[in-house]
């Protein structure tokens, strides 16, 4: 196949370990693609914001790309650039991040995780492992994917006697999640669970518990899959018993999915949802990635 | 002092310090044209000249602060080249500037031991600077708390705050650039000793002044500038005030002081009663006619300078002020030059002008609203007033494109009372209209003074110098620690007097 | 008349003193351009500069309000939290459907964007001046707040224009060409026109420049320095307000992530254009040239292949910094 | 003589205008600690406030620095990615097993911290006064510069302690107590006394306040000023260097986002503290009260319950405001 294609795919800058992983994937992910279709040149731009992945998304239009992959870092403020990419022809695969109108007059392939069942299993696990736990909640930062997570865990313990104690706003970051999760412990004298929405902020809550040496937290569930977390709960960690799967791997598919409609005469349009997979002590190995930075 | 050489108090032939053809030029212009000059150890050595005549040009050459085009500089015989002022000060020669060069936010003490604190290696030793520079400010004559922030002490204060700074130096040369220009007759006499003990000690004096009498009384020898080029030295026994004026101005200075009458019945303009200005004046109360002439005396420190900034809404005061018996309040600046009142600040560097900004620019600053055509400023208008305003005020500029702060001292002063002017005020108040004004300009700042009470205009005069209050004021109010302590009126007005009032204290010929 | 004379010297003068430093930021642009058409063949094309300069557009027509605060010795930090802020506000209107036609909607919601632009400045303005707070902490503070504020409307999800109908109308205003040039081209040299005629030619711009470079001086001589100052602010409130106009269309949605860091980039664009943060210049075109550089950077790394992604920052730090070097030796004799 | 009667006004005056300057701030934090008593009764709890104070450490001890460069007229908004920079690569030398010892490990990798914080700091200071370039923007381009390099180093992710042993061995140095007092709140008093010593005991202390209050007196009085402020840059690059020291036992990992605005913090610290942006005073203890103002409002906000977190940012803001507002007012006669 000497086919020449041109892929542009635009990610967000690794801020925080998630989009690193994705950053790691996707890299790894051209590289492998590229030895195996010669003809194929796949260009991978990051950028920190909307406004200049919006940007980065004209600039891969200038450079000629026959397919835009894009995890968008925030799903709206980039439709426009997107659809004036899908105008001029090119295939579009959106990741992840769906905008409020998110049809193929935007994209033409849709892969993503599940946010809204990252929040249910998570919830979903709460309340079958400890009905009447008090959780308190860290959540990323103000943006659409958070809330949707948010939504999701509500609607999940709706109607239990899970109750939750608290939301605050842990940035995605593990310095904020450790002041957060201090603060809660100073002001609830029994926390049966924390939910905290992503590995990263993990760490941090980890740390604050043990400092406060409070033994009533029963345990913490993050979110993603990263290969700290995942090797706890492998260890059998009593305090990370589970974590619930949120690859960043998936860009690599989204990728493979539209090299796929280039290459193999197999139809790539539509939507595809991996599963917000529960990682237990028992499928742990599965998700162990000991290279991935994330 | 420790000087390294300590000859005989008396002024020895050998030059201290030497020039052979100095000359300097900023760009294109040359302010200084091979200057020739010596000076000896144990000598007042006076330089005079009008303001712009190249001066303080010269004195930074000699300190180091500039570097000279041509020409050189010899010490002790031997042709240097100094590098800085730091180089200047370690061969002996140090400057009191002509501005005032002292870092805002430190007290008295840490600005005098700038730079050479005293204390062992690592730390400093504020008890033994802070006694220092009590000493050093006393043995002027002042008393000024060492602790205290100079940025908040009077420009005087500050005056002698730098004076004591560089008197701590080991010297040989000190060049004191227009030192009594914001001084009181007290200070400037006390300081007028410590220059006949640094002679006494025997190292040179390089003095600059323009008050021709402080010249005759203190020089051992005067040399003449003017327009950058050396007219003459000549020893100071040889000169009247008058001969020097003469010479600095190259005609005739007959008559400082304009003729003016008093008109007979004055309508009160202005009306000021029970003005305080918190901290610094306490119920003031006085009344400006039409036409007149009004002095305020003082020593440094007085609260004049307040009590002026007060009236015209540049500091919170409180009290009445009527004008033409309508009682006015004043809550900004804006608002008492809305009602014809304009002040002169007597800092005009720090309050006056914009120094990085050009001419024409400083110049229409306060009345831009007139230069305003539909939306944009008339830039011909503007460039025509600029070129008015250098007539008439006699604004000696090589080139129309200076900065203001390239302008020399004086010509500042000049350009900032054009600046006021243009407000057609009814009412001006000049603080210290001639601070380090040379005689000429003196001259005509008097005639001017003299020309707008004749237009029927009102003016306040608030001055440190006796002499020139005297000279041109109808009245002389005298204030003391905040308070108007006195009038003097017609035949009574004398610096005697005045003095009495001022420091509250009786003089032996007054009593 | 008398000053043909006096004409000449000072623009030799100028020249040396001051056309250096205005020049300076063109000649670092033009090295620029040199460097990207190395780097891409397609970066001079023209649809690529088209491209630059039209998304410069926000943080030039900010930078143009910040040059008027810099140089009457202030500074905004909060310009970026208040674009968010007002594109959320005005969005809002837009959706709430109090007018029915759309495009006397889009016409009330320009309107309200200017003025809410206005009124968030007009906050800085009286915090600095007649609260005597520092600029940096003042419009740190309402950083924070305009930012929890459009956290708090979008319930820290998205507001994003819902009519389609409006969104047509509005669409040509970032996406539309006039005589092929894009409109938002237009609006900046539009914007920053109208900024040098206020700066440089009103009674106005030079109490700006007055009170920035001694406002001693200023106060002394009857300028009110306050008024002059909180105005300045009002000023870049309306440039947010107007890069606001321009964002909806392009982006269609906030978050409360919207114009993060907005205002380290306006202000590096004013001070790379050779405005001194201490006061008492402004250079508005300079300022507008230095918007085009950091836009032209990031486009110049992107199409080039050889900058690891995770370099980006630091190139674009270096690149900075070599630009004021450049910039620097310029202006130095 | 004349000039008795004229001091004691002065010196009431002075009293006046410096003292409550350096009081303000403990005022503030008096009155935060009242509101923090209502807003939940842990707050005032030993081990809430333990907490507060142990983990405002970063910044106050960066700010310690910062009263340092401002003081001395300059900036640093490098300081935030120089954590992330230097804490990366001494964890990675850490990591890197080339001295056998845990112990000597972790000494080397002290050392190494100070070296490369000073390093930094150093190439910060000569940037700014060699190349003449604004100190904001100089240190934004470093910002960059470290930042990127940081990524870069971590591929993005995270970078993570991994040998246990220097794990156990280094974790007292944030989590250890001294007869109760964690140690983190000592090494604050130890850094700001250091601080406070040098700023105004010794020689270079009054030549940075010199330098700050005004640049041209200072030369003139054979104060290398260059020096100087490249010290202040070298003296805040340790500071980073100690803050990193106690930041890697916290959580034994950095990433790409360490330290992310730690630069505004800092600076709002200092400048709460009562120090002015403009240089020429600085107040050590008033920036160290000034971190502790800032990790105490955050404090307060998560423990009172009635602030919705979409708001927290807003209130953080208002918060600063008031308390410059409550210092002017107390500043100001
Ligand atoms: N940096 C400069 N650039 C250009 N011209 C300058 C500069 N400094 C001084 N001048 C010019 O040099 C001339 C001499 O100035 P100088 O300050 O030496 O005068 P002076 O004799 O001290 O006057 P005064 O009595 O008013 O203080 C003036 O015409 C002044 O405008
Ligand atoms: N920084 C200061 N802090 C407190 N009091 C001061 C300060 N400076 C001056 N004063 C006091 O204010 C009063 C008036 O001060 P100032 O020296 O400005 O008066 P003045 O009459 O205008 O003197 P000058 O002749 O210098 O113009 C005096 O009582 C003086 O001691
Ligand atoms: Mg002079
Ligand atoms: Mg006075």
């Amino acid at each position: 196949e000497d086919k020449k294609v041109t892929i542009g795919v635009s990610i967000p800058a690794a801020d925080h370990g998630w989009t690193a992983g994705v950053v790691y994937h996707a890299e790894r992910v051209a590289k492998l693609m590229m030895e195996e279709h010669p003809g194929l040149n796949v260009i991978v731009k990051t950028s920190p914001d909307a406004a200049s992945q919006a940007n980065a998304v004209q600039d891969l239009a200038v450079q000629g790309i026959d397919a835009l992959v894009i995890l968008p870092s925030d799903p709206d403020p980039l439709v426009n650039a997107i659809k004036e990419v899908k105008n001029k022809g090119a295939f579009v695969t959106l990741v992840d991040r769906a905008p409020s109108n998110n049809d193929n007059s935007v994209r033409d392939l849709y892969v993503a995780g599940n946010n809204t069942a990252l929040g249910a299993v998570a919830g979903q696990y709460i309340k079958d492992n400890t009905p009447d736990a008090q959780v308190v909640v860290i959540r990323g930062l103000p943006i659409p994917i958070d809330q949707q997570r948010q939504d999701g865990f509500d609607k999940a313990i709706e109607g239990s006697n899970v109750k939750v104690l608290e939301k605050q706003f842990g940035n995605w970051n593990r310095d904020d999640a450790f002041k957060v999760m201090q603060d809660y412990l100073t002001k609830y004298p029994k926390i049966d669970v924390v939910w905290c929405q992503d590995d990263d902020m993990a760490v941090g809550v980890l740390q604050a518990i043990e400092q406060a040496k409070r033994t009533d937290i029963q345990y913490v569930i993050a979110g993603a899959g990263s290969k700290d977390m995942i090797k706890k709960v492998m260890d059998g960690d009593k305090m990370i018993p589970v974590d619930v799967l949120y690859p960043p791997a998936m860009i690599g598919t989204a990728m493979e999915l539209t090299a796929a409609n280039f290459y193999d005469q197999v139809p790539v349009r539509g939507s595809f949802i991996l599963d917000a997979t529960l990682v237990t002590k028992e499928n742990a190995k599965e998700f162990y990635f000991p290279d991935s930075p994330f | 002092m420790s000087n390294p050489a300590t000859p005989a108090p008396t002024a020895s032939d050998a030059p201290l310090l030497e020039t052979v053809g100095l000359s300097k030029s900023f760009g294109p212009v040359e302010v200084l044209k091979d200057i020739g000059f010596d000076v000896r150890a144990g000598e007042v050595h006076a330089i005079i000249g009008e303001n712009g005549a190249g001066k303080s040009t010269l004195m930074k050459l000699l300190a180091g602060h500039l570097q000279p085009s041509r020409g050189e500089l010899r010490i002790d015989g031997e042709t240097v080249a100094l590098t800085g002022p730091v180089d200047a000060e370690q061969r002996g020669i140090v400057l009191v500037h002509q501005e005032i060069l002292l870092a805002p936010d430190l007290t008295v003490a840490q600005n005098v031991y700038l730079g050479r604190e005293i204390g062992n290696g690592l730390t400093v030793d504020d008890r033994a600077m802070n006694e220092g520079a009590r000493k050093a400010v006393r043995d002027l004559g002042a008393d000024i708390d060492p602790k205290a922030v100079v940025g908040r002490l009077s420009i005087a204060r500050r005056q002698l705050v730098q004076i004591a700074r560089v008197l701590l130096v080991p010297h040989r040369v000190v060049i004191f650039d227009e030192p009594t220009a914001s001084l009181t007759p007290i200070e400037t006499e006390a300081l007028l000793k410590v220059i006949a003990d640094i002679r006494a000690k025997g190292a040179a004096v390089l003095y600059i002044s323009h008050r021709l009498q402080e010249v005759k009384e203190i020089a051992d020898r005067v040399t003449v500038l003017r327009d950058g080029k050396l007219v003459a030295t000549r020893q100071a026994a040889d000169l009247q005030p008058l001969d020097m004026a003469k010479l600095m101005v190259g005609r005739d200075v007959a008559k400082l002081y304009p003729d003016h009458q008093a008109p007979a019945d004055r309508e009160t303009i202005l009306e000021v009663e029970d003005f305080s200005v918190p901290f610094y004046a306490r119920n003031a109360s006085f009344k400006l006619g039409k036409g007149e002439i009004l002095g305020f005396a003082g020593l440094v420190g007085a609260g004049r300078t307040e009590l002026m900034e007060g009236i015209v809404g540049l500091r919170p005061g409180r009290g009445t002020i009527r004008l033409n018996g309508e009682p006015v309040r004043f809550p900004n600046v804006d608002a008492s030059l809305k009602a014809g009142i304009v002040y002169l600040s007597e800092d005009r560097k720090g309050k006056g002008l914009l120094l990085a900004k050009d001419l024409g620019t400083n110049l229409t600053l306060a009345a831009l609203g007139r230069f305003v055509r539909g939306l944009q400023i008339d830039r011909d208008r503007e460039a025509a007033a600029l070129d008015k305003a250098i007539g008439e005020f006699d604004i000696r500029t090589g080139r129309k494109d200076l900065l203001a702060g390239q302008l020399s001292g004086g010509n500042q002063q000049k350009l900032l009372l054009a600046k006021m002017m243009m407000l057609d005020p009814g009412i001006v108040i000049i603080d210290e209209p001639t601070r380090g004004i040379d005689i000429g300009t003196k001259e005509q700042i008097y005639k001017f003074i003299v020309k707008l009470a004749g237009e029927g205009r009102s003016v306040i005069v608030v001055s440190s110098e006796m002499p020139e209050l005297i000279g041109i004021c109808d009245r002389i109010l005298v204030m003391r620690s905040g308070s108007i302590v006195g009038e003097v009126t017609g035949d009574e007005m004398s610096e005697d007097k005045i003095v009495v009032l001022a420091t509250g204290v009786k003089t032996q010929e007054a009593a | 008349m008398t000053d043909l004379a006096a004409d000449k010297p000072r623009a030799r003068r100028s020249w040396r003193n001051i056309d250096l430093t205005a020049v300076a930021p063109f000649v670092a642009l033009a090295l620029l351009l040199v460097l990207g058409a190395f780097a891409n063949s397609n970066f001079l094309s023209i649809d690529n500069l088209l491209n630059v300069i039209t998304r410069s557009a926000f943080i030039a027509i900010i930078a143009v309000g910040a040059t008027f605060v810099i140089s009457s010795g202030g500074l905004d930090l909060s310009v970026g939290s208040m674009v968010a802020f007002v594109a959320s506000l005005t969005i809002m209107f837009m959706n709430s459907g109090v007018i029915a036609s759309p495009a006397m909607m889009l016409a009330a919601g320009v309107a309200l964007a200017l003025l809410i632009g206005a009124a968030c400045g007009l906050a800085n303005g009286l915090i600095t001046t007649m609260g005597r707070i520092e600029p940096f902490i003042a419009t740190l503070g309402t950083m924070g707040i305009f930012r929890g504020l459009t956290t708090w409307l979008s319930q820290g999800g998205a507001i994003t224009l819902r009519s389609s109908e409006i969104q047509t109308l509005y669409r040509p205003a970032y996406f539309g060409t006039v005589l092929g040039v894009p409109v938002p081209i237009i609006v900046i040299f539009v914007i920053a026109a109208i900024g040098a005629f206020v700066l440089y030619r009103t009674r106005y711009g030079r109490h700006v420049l007055a009170v920035g470079s001694n406002e001693d001086v200023a106060r002394y001589s009857g300028i009110p320095v306050d008024r002059v100052r909180t105005i300045t602010y009002v000023i870049q409130g309306l440039c947010v307000a107007v890069a606001c106009l321009l964002y909806i269309p392009r982006l269609g949605s906030t978050s409360a992530t919207t114009g993060l860091m907005w205002e380290l980039q306006a202000i590096t664009a004013v001070v790379v254009g050779g405005t001194a943060l201490r006061g008492g210049v402004g250079w508005i075109w300079g300022t507008i040239c230095g918007a085009f550089i950091l836009e032209i950077v990031g486009n110049i790394m992107l199409l080039s292949n050889f900058v690891s992604e995770y370099l980006l920052g630091a190139i674009q730090g270096a690149i900075i910094i070599i630009a004021m070097l450049v910039q620097r030796s310029l202006a130095r004799r």
